[in-house]
């Protein structure tokens, strides 16, 4: 254990420092090379939970370079990183190895890019530390930009400039709010922070939740901030799509669940948890609303992502442990849903994923048509399903604090979503004259990649109550 | 007394700086009063005792960001006049 | 109110950037706004670690009433080059999407889209 | 158009005023007021505790050289960001140079303009500056090589492979002197706990690992920034 929280930050580090060596060394082992790289990162992360749960303790706390917390950067690992960390491990796992036949062009550095994304991902579940906060933040979405535009299309890089704009202004925001901390604390260490919040000023208290409030609502892409990531979404290569909506939007929801606590829910003249049930539920009736009016269906999946995160609001706004729970378990729904339909909507369409020219094209690639059934229905929310779970949790958490109105919100959403996923599924498994040619999924890592999203996406549900009961526990702690 | 003197003076110069690259319509003398910028707050951190950052933002910002832009500037204008 | 120029200087910087940023049109112009609103938070850094009569964080045989705080230097630094990345690869954005549609400007590209 | 312009100066004037009030809460800057137990402990104890005469360089590379570690791979996806947008673009065929005379001029300056940014990443420790400084003045170094002399006989000089191993490179001498302290029994990124070299404070062989990492956020500095400048003024293809 004892080094191991460091090594899920370092070695994808490496892997990204080595890539472009070993590809101009040793181009030929390139792609096992990858594929291996991303089972040691898996490897390493599961451990690492492991680890943590045999020991047993309520956190780990790794000082790097031997500081302690009062001078130096400490990574900290509690239960809610260990299950943030799980989470966003598997998405990245399964991206990696879904890109394996994507970047033929791009050569070897898309796959530092993803590494780096990777690396930065656990620096922002696992670090304590209010500044190192923010070069995490930036490095995995520095990382993230080159790979929107990857296809180079014209579309795409207007789409990945567009996202970068917002995410600098989001990250200067959250600078702005680290430096307010800094200045009114002399301390950037979360736990030190968290002890002498009450004390700071009650206006500069305000300005510093509002900050990050605002720069994470533009992360989490939360109305109406939103509009930076229907394009993004769905310009980007299906992997990276996939990694966008499944595993990036993540952070924010991560962020906002580790920082919040920290600052007491803005109580005083900022009330945070209203703010987030008013946004939760504009966010999740206006990205319903707006995937109605799409004709692409990557567009229609990355504007239920903003609905989803929406979802996710509602849970941290309703707060109490059941919220909190919710929220948590439908962010690890949304990523195996989120991630199965856009592998799978990548398997079935190539190119251009107009609904107009898609007809009957889900049941010509047979395996990818089922996987994105699955993915589908349980993103509306369907039984069979995972977040069939994770709805009703938040659904429940409403009605427990007397919130019926924020209640029926989510059976309204799941009404929207059945609708426009009802018009994607006539056209995709609409019959067609042509013959069915089963277009066989290429390399072993894409059907294993499926297969996982689906099962996953059943399995939540199946174990559903071990699940929750474990996110209850982590919410438990984090609440108090 | 003087060097507080000095240091508004050149307070107020930033704020005229970035006034004017953000309001030109030209992009290259937008660009130009930005790298003056960037040289007025490597000035100013030098005064408030940060050697280290003003030699930063003196590079980075008068040197190496300043070429960039020049860059950009000269490729997405030169194939423009070509038309 | 008691506040010093030098935060009256930050806020403006930020909120000059900020402008620039939501109602400017030319790509590069964004870029400078982005870099203008950058700078803001920069100059706050610098600005909190010094009271007058500090020396810089440099130690040596001669000290004097007081030494800056070295940490927010530190963060300076690699804001600064956190900074010139991100402009770096904007930059390079720019100039490619400028090759496909023969413009940085906003309202153009987006009619050139459709 | 008119409308968004109102729009946004209202939204940051509300913005900016919420600032204004927290900003006056804090302790006022223009007189002195006491440092926080951190700032106190750094200077206090820095100058021991690393073995650096310059406490940025201490706070940087050795407090918080998680930070730094962040920061250089930053640049690395950038520079692999900016490289990934102009993957097919070859080169200029028409960069020649500029005259004669400025060709000599540069024959002078530049092994001056090289040793400058050496000293600067070599002596971080101790005076101002440090790797990231120096290094952004050496790949200016290759701008001006490439203004004046041209892309071609820039490239001939500094092959990009070369660049781009150089830089993989110098971020694996980084990640060695980091995972030091795993091996040694300390911690990642151990500096004199690790059994760095402290040597007299002051001097050139001081401050641990403080110098080895300087030498290699230069390096990759460097080597990454003039692939950028490198990779942007290629010409496309048509």
């Amino acid at each position: 254990m004892s080094h191991l929280p460091i090594l899920v930050i370092a070695i994808p580090l490496l892997f990204a420092f080595l890539i472009p060596l070993i590809s101009m060394l040793f181009p030929s082992v390139r792609r096992i090379t990858v594929t291996a790289m991303g089972l040691v990162y898996a490897g390493l992360v599961g451990m690492m939970i492991w680890g943590y749960h045999a020991m047993g303790v309520d956190r780990v706390i790794y000082p790097l370079g031997g500081w302690g917390p009062d001078v130096g950067i400490v990574l900290e690992l509690d239960a809610l990183s260990a299950a943030f960390a799980g989470i966003m491990g598997l998405g990245i796992l399964l991206v990696i190895l879904y890109s394996q036949d994507y970047m033929e062009a791009a050569e070897s550095k898309y796959y530092v890019l993803l590494f780096i994304v990777a690396s930065g991902i656990m620096g922002i579940i696992l670090t304590a530390d209010f500044f190192n906060l923010y070069v995490f933040i930036e490095m995995s979405a520095i990382a993230s930009f080159p790979l929107v535009a990857v296809s180079r299309r014209g579309t795409a890089l207007f789409a990945s400039l567009y996202y970068m704009v917002f995410t600098l202004v989001s990250s200067a925001l959250i600078l702005l709010g680290i430096i307010l901390v800094y200045a009114a604390t002399g301390s950037l260490n979360m736990g030190e922070v968290a002890a002498v919040f009450d004390t700071i000023p009650e206006l500069t208290r305000a300005s510093i939740v509002g900050s990050f409030v605002i720069g994470l609502s533009v992360k989490v892409a939360l109305i109406p901030f939103h509009s930076w990531l229907p394009p993004a979404h769905a310009e980007a290569v299906s992997p990276i799509s996939a990694l966008l909506s499944g595993v990036l939007l993540k952070n924010g929801v991560y962020m906002l669940m580790r920082l919040l606590p920290i600052f007491g829910f803005g109580d005083g003249s900022l009330d945070v948890r209203t703010l987030l049930l008013v946004i939760g539920v504009l966010t999740v009736i206006g990205g319903n609303v707006l995937a109605m009016g799409q004709g692409n269906v990557k567009r229609i999946l990355a504007c239920s992502s903003v609905a989803h995160m929406g979802y996710i609001a509602l849970g941290i706004g309703i707060g109490g442990a059941l919220g909190f729970a919710g929220a948590l378990f439908h962010s690890l729904n949304h990523m195996l849903m989120k991630a199965g339909a856009f592998f799978s909507v990548g398997c079935i369409a190539d190119g251009s994923f107009e609904l107009s020219g898609l007809r009957g094209a889900a049941l010509r690639t047979r395996p990818a048509g089922i996987t994105f059934a699955m993915s589908t229905a349980g993103l509306i929310g369907l039984p069979p399903f995972g977040s069939f779970a994770s709805k009703i949790m938040i659904m429940f958490a409403a009605i427990d604090a007397g919130m019926i109105g924020i209640a029926a919100v989510l059976p309204a959403g799941a009404v929207l979503s059945a609708i426009y996923y009802g018009r994607v599924y006539q056209v995709l498994y609409a019959p067609s004259e042509r013959e069915p040619d089963d277009v066989s999924i290429s390399p072993w890592q894409t059907t294993i990649v499926l297969v996982v999203t689906a099962v996953g996406s059943i399995a939540t549900l199946v174990w559903a109550g071990n699940l929750a009961r474990i996110f209850a526990t982590i919410a438990d702690y984090l609440v108090g | 007394m003087l060097e507080n003197t000095i240091v508004s003076i050149l307070l107020v110069f930033l704020v005229v700086a970035a006034a004017t690259a953000i309001s030109f319509r030209n992009v290259l003398n937008s660009v130009l009063a930005l790298s003056v910028f960037s040289i007025t707050l490597a000035v100013l951190f030098v005064l408030y005792q940060a050697p280290d950052a003003a030699m930063a933002e003196a590079v980075v910002g008068a040197g190496l960001v300043m070429a960039l832009f020049l860059v950009t500037i000269s490729k997405t204008r030169a194939e423009e006049e070509a038309d | 109110m008691g506040l010093s120029l030098a935060y009256w200087v930050v806020l403006l910087l930020f909120g000059m950037g900020l402008y620039c940023i939501l109602t400017e049109s030319n790509l590069i112009k964004i870029a400078v706004g982005i870099n203008v609103m950058e700078a803001g938070l920069l100059l706050f850094l610098v600005r909190l670690s010094y009271s007058p009569g500090d020396l810089a964080p440099l130690m040596g045989p001669t000290t004097g009433p007081g030494i800056a705080d070295p940490i927010p230097h530190a963060l300076t630094l690699t804001a600064i080059v956190i900074a010139a990345s991100t402009t770096a690869l904007m930059l390079s954005l720019i100039i490619q999407i400028y090759r496909h549609y023969g413009t940085v400007d906003i309202e153009e590209i987006r009619s050139k889209m459709q | 158009m008119r409308l968004r312009k109102i729009a946004a100066a209202i939204l940051i004037l509300v913005l900016t005023l919420a600032l204004v009030g927290a900003i006056a809460e804090l302790p006022s800057p223009d007189e002195r007021v006491s440092q926080s137990a951190l700032t106190q402990r750094i200077i206090g104890k820095g100058v021991v505790e690393t073995g650096a005469t310059n406490l940025v360089a201490a706070v940087l590379f050795d407090y918080r050289a998680f930070d730094t570690l962040g920061e250089a791979t930053v640049i690395f996806a950038a520079v692999a960001g900016v490289v990934l947008m102009f993957y097919h673009a070859p080169l200029h065929p028409s960069a020649i140079g500029l005259s004669i005379l400025a060709k000599r001029s540069l024959d002078v300056i530049g092994p001056f303009v090289f040793v400058a940014g050496m000293y600067i990443v070599v002596y971080g420790h101790i005076s101002p500056g440090g790797g990231f400084q120096g290094g952004v003045i050496l790949a200016t170094l290759t701008i001006l090589i490439s203004i004046v002399y041209g892309l071609q006989e820039e490239r001939r000089l500094l092959d990009p492979r070369f660049k781009t191993a150089l830089e993989s490179s110098a971020a694996l001498l980084f990640m060695t002197v980091a995972f030091v302290g795993v091996f040694s029994g300390e911690y990642f990124l151990s500096n004199l706990g690790a059994g760095f070299f402290r040597g007299h404070p002051g001097s050139v062989l001081s401050g641990g690992a403080i110098p080895l990492l300087n030498v290699a956020i230069g390096l990759k500095v460097g080597a990454g920034l003039a692939l950028v400048f490198y990779s942007m003024v290629k010409k496309e293809p048509e």
